[in-house]
């Protein structure tokens, strides 16, 4: 097989190293394919791109159980978990088109120079046809162009920054997850409800992209509805002892605190928040509040009780009670005994929607799986009613509105759901200033070869 | 055989490393790719590049490290360094590698200049500190504050609304060389069960680190070259011998960051983005421990040293269990059982812990890095008493130890 | 005038007085020897002379120049070669590579960026390096290690590099201290050799008055870091003032 | 003046940290002359000591709870601590409230042995060998460390609280004067910062008074001339390792309910410890914790908004910045002697 990209050209300059082949007529076969990586036995490769060692590890543990678990059940294997509930009915647990599906893995280490060295690894070694997961908005925009360049299907993972479907968004790529706009919308209503609209916000954010678009929504958000910003102090990633910047804090005139830190960084900063006594103190008369718009099951884990009454956002949880949630909480805590989390319900998800794609597109050509997936309406995969949109590739769907439990029983409810959001209140337009304007653009489709 | 101004074992040894380097997506490919050993096949475009490229940087680094002793903990800087150059020059001029290349060296000499000027008025550990501090506060802020330069955690990238001023548009939209090839170009040869990637982007890594490696090659055999192992082995009679140690260990320094700065301006060149994470101090810690792996001071080591430490991060990462259960499923069940436990402490997710070993196993037993191990190979092949006689060697004639 | 002229240097450690007013003139093409019991501040003068130390007052002259504040490296380029007390060899490079950098720094200076040269094809250094080897009896030793020498060879070793130089002025640091008697002959022998076959001038730190009484041409005796006398070695054998001055150490320094 | 106060009381608890960091890494370089980059891994392996002894202390029974459910609709299984049952449930709530503290007891000896078997075991053969090659071995053994509890306890950090009489903080600014709340301080924070003045003091005291100390600090000075004296410095150098190394413990015990404790904290304080020791001088314990307490509080200096408005991302680098003012203006640090690691 030769997948030749050269220009005349280049093949001029190339010659000698063609002409080697050449003159080995016989073991040279060439047989031109329409894209990367068209599969050509009987099964096909997805590759499964999620960090294994570093801060996020075991998120990416997650990720991989709840991927193979989808590669089980789109091969017929097991109970089946969602594809019962997913209103679409392409798949039939034999596979795509005919095609048993494998996969592979790589390790991102959450930066993006090993993410993207895996992910080439898996294009260019072991000829995936699409990459899924990723714990971090820096690894899924970077792996994302790559995909684009390289003309596979990249599916995002868990990626929060306004970015990846906004200034970054790609015709190759799609996001299951949902933003920091969507938490932001969710989160104020809810905030409004509970601490009222007469409140002085004092941010903490961690200094990087998705730290400050998560910064940017949810200021806006929240002053929208009547509160002020006291103060956004940004601090430096892996900070470990934040204790300088939360010690200002309740001296500042803020009554509320928000703390826009995900991972190791919010675990540490909540808890350390807890410890300068915040949670116990009175601001401007009121009660002091602090609020995590990004919360992860792993994380809350790690801020033990600290995360009592404190509120936040999620794209998921194992608590809802869909026909479709309940499906697939039964199908991985039977296999791996816990229940998963958002991240792995996300990348469980858009593998079953990948394969859902090619299955109705008839044909495993990226820029068709695209084309099936765009503006792609379906249910039965937890949320409620899910569309992808297809200006952007994000995916809009109810929004979870959760707050650290006064008394769980378990060490995985220690996050219960306030509130499901409607998908009409987290809304907002494909080229909304947050999201790159008027100029972002997917550009065009690549199938590569 | 005598050829560039080099002698005859040199040019033998020359021609092959260049024989080795054009051969690489053969050698490196030895299993047919239906094979279970087709998972340790590494003769694949990027990591091939990867090779390359880690090998020009670590051969920088040794000509640093190496000769002179000085151990830099900062050289990730100017890594990074030169892949900002190239992308910047994807962003403003267009996608031809060779401007951004052009700068990348240009501009990671201007700033190990700077940096070495500061940092070489100390010694020891002093002076590593020094270079792991102006490191660090690089990559602090290209991550942070000079987000507008470097897009941050992102990392920077080429989007559709650069100005690319000397981009035609007949030129490619990827990165090429002088719109002859791009780098992604690539050619498959199938042969029997073999499948060999032949690729542009790595003929044109392998190019340059060969041009790298000569003239490593010729610095090594200089005058120059001798007065920086002169510095390593004692400052104090080099200054009573009038010789100014200042310039030399400069001039190494400035050299060793210029090469830094083509294999970061490579990375950009084979793939067009820059991420701020190749200027952590744990990237200035893969090269030195790729130059002492391979072994200090010889100037195959460190090239042998940066492949073994990349084969390690992109092929045990991704042996998972799935792979596991396949390699040994003929295995009774208890058993396939015991041995996929005990393999779950080496590959896949835990593969940090096979190269922790790999270096304490390295450096207890092969002082002298690889090029140890392949020395006392050699002598125990030529039937000598090998362990003396590798020992000996490496010990009285440095500069033959390669 | 003598090549090398030291006027009223002094200088202070702290609350010790390590040299005060000393005054010294050494002569083209002779050997000046100077001695003193220990703590006589004999390697203070010496290395105010070889830009390791500046004197606190005082000044030296070499050729008519200056050498205070000039870096080691610059006083060697004016024509000073020092051999260290214990030699200072290159350990990891082999002994034609130590000869060599000595010829290379002699020719090209300080500093020279020829990374693209080779030294292998550097006809005169080589022949220069070779000869020198030969000039000591060391060539059949030239591929070896330095580090691996025997404390004879290296201190050999080392006189042939600074000789490799052709330096005006050869600067002795106690040269066969901790050598058996046998070394120390040897290295008496060489001494004298290099005078004869060189116009050269060298100043000598010792200990040991056998090699001074063999070697020197003038002496100056160095006590509590000022010059008690200076004269010619036969006249300050008898002298009442090193008596005095070597008192109690003298059969040490004999025996040694 | 009381958000400086307030900043001084934050950088006098960063700089315990560092100071009990540095000066175990600082007293292998001076006693050893090892450059130990397994120094983060044995403060990481202290906190896991307190991560265990909380898995301990958490060791338990299943009941099963009949008007509970879990997340698959089973009914519900409780678990019961067995302290709790062998002790009484007083006591053994009790135990679980200070296993923090009680870590201690266990992470001293483990530290002991973990530091004697790495020196006997592996640092001791690398005493003659060059310092990238023992930068190398100890890296190396640092990740095979970090890799094995990232095996046994995963990678998400583990929250260890502090005993519930320190969880809140104490009012400090009414103490000096000030309004209520102007300078609230977590008591945990305080009891950290007086445990490792304890412990540095306790350290000088050890190598100051006692014959053991004298020889150690002998050693320091000359090792060779020690030696020579026919004092078996080597069996004291073990010990000294084996002190660092539970120095190092004990610090990571201690700061577990500041930080929870993740697999890769040790590689986080490495680099820094690192510079810590540097601008103190190599070798040097006074200046080890001198420059620990002068970081720590330039630190959280140049993390207060006034400061960070003018200079953005000042605290960012800091660190490095007054790492390399110090080095170029004092060539060895702040107390650093002449002729160490300079070769």
């Amino acid at each position: 097989m030769s997948k030749s990209n050269f220009t005349r050209r280049g093949l001029l300059k190339t010659g000698a190293v063609t002409g080697a082949g050449l003159a080995l007529p016989t073991i040279f076969t060439s047989a031109a394919s329409a894209f990367t990586n068209e599969p050509t036995g009987s099964t096909v490769k997805f590759g499964f791109n999620v960090p294994q060692t570093g801060p996020y590890a075991e998120e990416g543990l997650d990720e991989l159980r709840a991927q193979e678990l989808a590669v089980q059940h789109i091969n017929g294997e097991g109970d089946g978990g969602m594809l019962s509930t997913f209103s679409s009915k392409a798949l039939d647990g034999t596979g795509i088109l005919g095609r048993k599906v494998e996969f592979v893995t790589g390790d991102t280490q959450t930066k993006s120079d090993a993410a993207r060295a895996a992910a080439k690894s898996m294009i260019e070694k072991d000829g995936v046809v699409m990459i899924n997961g990723g714990s971090s908005s820096g690894v899924a925009v970077a792996v994302q162009e790559l995909c684009q360049s390289a003309g596979i299907i990249f599916m995002a993972g868990l990626t929060h920054s306004n970015d990846t479907t906004g200034k970054d968004r790609k015709a190759n790529g799609f996001r299951h997850f949902f933003n920091a706009y969507m938490s932001a919308a969710a989160l104020a209503p809810v905030l409004k409800n509970a601490y009222g609209t007469d409140r002085r916000a004092y941010h903490l954010t961690a200094d990087y992209t998705w730290g400050w678009t998560q910064q940017e929504s949810i200021q806006a958000a929240t002053e929208a509805m009547g509160w002020e910003t006291v103060n956004n102090v940004l601090t430096p990633l892996s900070a470990g002892d934040f204790s300088s910047y939360i010690a200002p804090v309740l001296n500042s005139g803020a009554d509320i605190l928000v703390l826009n830190h995900y991972g190791g960084d919010m675990v540490n900063s909540l808890t350390q928040a807890v410890q300068f006594g915040l949670r116990d103190a009175q601001a401007n008369g009121k009660n002091f509040e602090i609020v995590v718009p990004l919360y992860s099951e792993l994380m809350a884990a790690g801020a033990g009780d600290n995360i009592k009454g404190v509120y936040g956002s999620m794209n998921w949880n194992w608590q809802l009670t869909d026909e479709g949630t309940q499906a697939f909480v039964k199908s991985f805590g039977e296999k791996y005994g816990r229940p998963p989390s958002n991240s792995a319900h996300t990348c469980y998800v858009q593998t079953l929607l990948y394969a859902d794609a090619v299955a109705r597109a008839g044909s495993f050509n990226p820029c068709a799986v695209a084309e099936a997936l765009e503006g792609f309406e379906f249910s039965g995969m937890g949320n409620g009613d899910v569309l992808y949109r297809a200006e952007d590739h994000q995916c809009f769907k109810d929004v979870l509105v959760m707050k650290g439990a006064e008394s769980p029983t378990t060490e995985y409810d220690t996050l219960e759901i306030v509130e499901t959001t409607p998908v009409d209140q987290v809304m907002y337009a494909p080229d909304h200033p947050m999201f790159g304007g008027a100029e972002a653009s997917l550009g065009e489709c690549n199938a590569g070869a | 055989m005598k050829m560039l101004g080099l002698s005859n074992k040199d040019t033998t040894f020359l021609l092959i490393v260049v024989g080795l380097t054009l051969l690489t997506p053969f050698l490196l490919q030895p299993f047919p790719v239906a094979s279970g050993g087709n998972m340790f096949n590494a003769g694949y475009p990027d990591l091939m590049q990867r090779f390359a490229i880690f090998g020009i940087f670590a051969i920088g680094f040794n000509i640093l490290f190496g000769l002179t002793g000085y151990l830099s903990f900062g050289h990730a800087a100017f890594l990074g360094v030169g892949s900002y150059s190239v992308v910047w020059m994807y962003k403003l001029l267009g996608y031809n590698v060779v401007p951004g290349l052009i700068l990348a060296i240009i501009v990671s000499a201007l700033f190990a200049l700077l940096i070495g000027y500061i940092s070489l008025r100390r010694s020891g550990i002093y002076f590593s500190i020094l270079t792991l501090a102006f490191a660090q506060m690089m990559y602090n802020l290209a991550y942070s504050v000079l987000t507008p330069l470097t897009n941050g955690e992102t990392g920077l990238q080429v989007y559709s609304n650069d100005p690319q001023v000397l981009r035609g548009p007949e030129h490619l939209d990827a990165p090429h060389f002088f719109n002859l090839f791009k780098m992604t170009d690539s050619t498959k040869l199938t042969l029997g069960g073999w499948e060999f990637t032949l690729s542009a982007g790595y003929y044109f890594t392998a190019v340059i680190a060969i041009i790298a490696f000569y003239i490593s090659l010729r610095i090594f055999r200089s005058p120059f070259g001798l007065m920086l192992r002169a510095i390593k082995t004692n400052q104090t009679r080099l200054n009573y011998t009038g010789i100014n140690t200042r310039p030399y260990t400069l001039a190494a320094f400035v050299i060793s960051g210029m090469y830094a700065g083509l294999a970061g301006g490579l990375l950009a060149a084979m793939d067009p983005l820059a991420g701020a994470e190749r200027m952590q101090w744990t990237a200035s810690g893969e090269v030195v421990l790729m130059v002492i792996l391979g072994g200090a001071g010889t100037l195959m080591g460190p090239v042998l040293g940066a492949g073994f430490i990349k084969y390690f991060e992109n092929i045990f990462s991704k042996i998972n269990d799935g792979v596991l259960h396949q390699w040994f499923a003929w295995m009774p069940d208890g058993l396939e059982n015991v041995i996929i436990t005990i393999s779950h402490f080496f590959v896949g997710k835990s593969w940090h812990l096979t190269l922790g070993l790999l270096f304490m196993l390295v450096v207890i037993f092969l002082p002298g890095g690889l090029v140890e191990g392949g020395q006392r190979i050699a002598a125990r092949f030529r039937g000598r008493k090998a362990k003396d006689d590798a020992t000996h060697a490496a010990k009285t004639q440095p500069s033959a130890a390669e | 005038m003598g090549i090398l002229e030291v006027k009223n240097v002094g200088k202070r450690f702290g609350g010790l007085q390590a040299l005060s007013d000393v005054n010294l003139s050494v002569q083209e093409n002779t050997v000046h020897a100077i001695i003193g019991p220990n703590g006589a501040g004999k390697s203070t003068l010496l290395n105010c002379f070889v830009g390791k130390l500046i004197p606190d007052t005082g000044s030296v002259m070499f050729n008519g120049q200056s050498v205070l504040g000039l870096k080691p490296h610059q006083i060697n380029q004016m024509g000073i070669s020092r051999v260290f007390q214990t030699p200072e060899i290159f350990g990891d490079l082999t002994v034609m590579e130590n000869v060599m950098i000595s010829c290379f720094a002699k020719r090209d200076g300080s500093f020279r960026l020829h990374p693209f040269e080779t030294v292998a094809h550097e006809v005169d250094i080589v022949d220069k390096a070779e000869q020198m080897l030969i000039d000591v009896n060391m060539a059949d030793k030239r591929h070896m290690q330095a580090s691996s020498l025997s404390r004879g060879d290296k201190r050999r070793l080392e006189m042939a590099m600074c000789l490799s130089q052709d330096p005006k002025l050869l600067l002795l640091d106690e040269p066969t201290a901790g050598m058996a008697r046998a070394d120390t002959n040897n290295t008496i022998d060489l001494l004298k050799e290099i005078r004869e076959k060189r116009d050269i001038t060298m100043a000598i730190i010792e200990h040991d008055m056998h090699v001074v009484f063999s070697l020197a041409d003038r002496i100056t005796v160095l006590a509590q870091g000022t010059p008690l006398v200076e004269d010619v070695p036969e006249k300050i054998k008898g002298h009442p003032k090193v008596k005095e001055a070597y008192l109690g150490e003298t059969g040490v320094t004999q025996a040694a | 003046m009381d958000a400086i106060i307030l900043q001084l009381l934050n950088g006098l608890d960063k700089g315990s940290a560092y100071a009990l960091i540095a000066l175990g890494l600082t007293l292998i370089f001076g006693t050893l002359g090892v450059v130990n980059f397994a120094h983060g891994a044995l403060f990481m392996i202290g906190a896991f000591c307190a991560v265990t002894l909380q898995k301990i202390m958490g060791l338990s029974f299943e009941q099963v709870d009949p008007t509970k459910t879990d997340f698959l609709g089973k009914p519900l299984v409780v678990k019961v601590p067995y302290v709790e049952s062998w002790f009484g449930a007083d006591f053994g709530a009790w135990l679980i409230n200070w296993q923090v503290p009680l870590s201690i007891l266990l992470a001293i000896p483990v530290m002991l042995i973990v530091g004697f078997v790495m020196e006997r075991g592996l640092i001791k053969h690398f005493y003659k060998r060059p310092h990238a090659d023992q930068i190398l071995v100890t890296f190396g053994l640092a990740i095979v460390l970090q890799e094995l509890v990232k095996y046994f306890f995963g990678a998400n950090p583990i929250q260890t609280g502090a005993p519930s009489q320190f969880s809140g903080s104490m009012d400090f600014g009414v103490l000096l004067g000030f309004d209520p709340m102007a300078i609230m301080y977590p008591y945990w924070r305080l009891v950290y910062f007086l445990f490792a003045a304890v412990v540095i003091f306790g350290v000088f005291a050890f190598l100051q008074f006692t014959t053991f100390g004298m020889v150690v600090r002998a050693g320091m000075a000359d090792r060779e001339t020690v030696g020579l004296l026919g004092i078996n410095i080597d069996r004291r150098f073990t010990l000294m390792f084996g002190l660092a190394a539970a120095v190092a413990g004990v610090a990571g015990v201690m700061y577990t309910p500041i930080l929870a404790p993740n697999y890769h904290m040790g590689m986080d304080f490495l680099v820094l410890s690192f510079v810590v020791v540097v601008v103190g001088g190599m070798g040097s314990l006074p200046g080890a914790v001198a420059a620990g307490f002068l970081l720590g509080i330039l630190q959280s200096f140049a993390s207060m908004n006034e400061i960070k408005s003018l200079i953005p991302g000042i605290d960012q680098v800091i660190i490095y910045l007054v790492a390399i003012l110090i080095l170029l203006t004092r060539p060895r640090g702040l107390l650093g002697r002449a002729g160490v690691m300079e070769e």
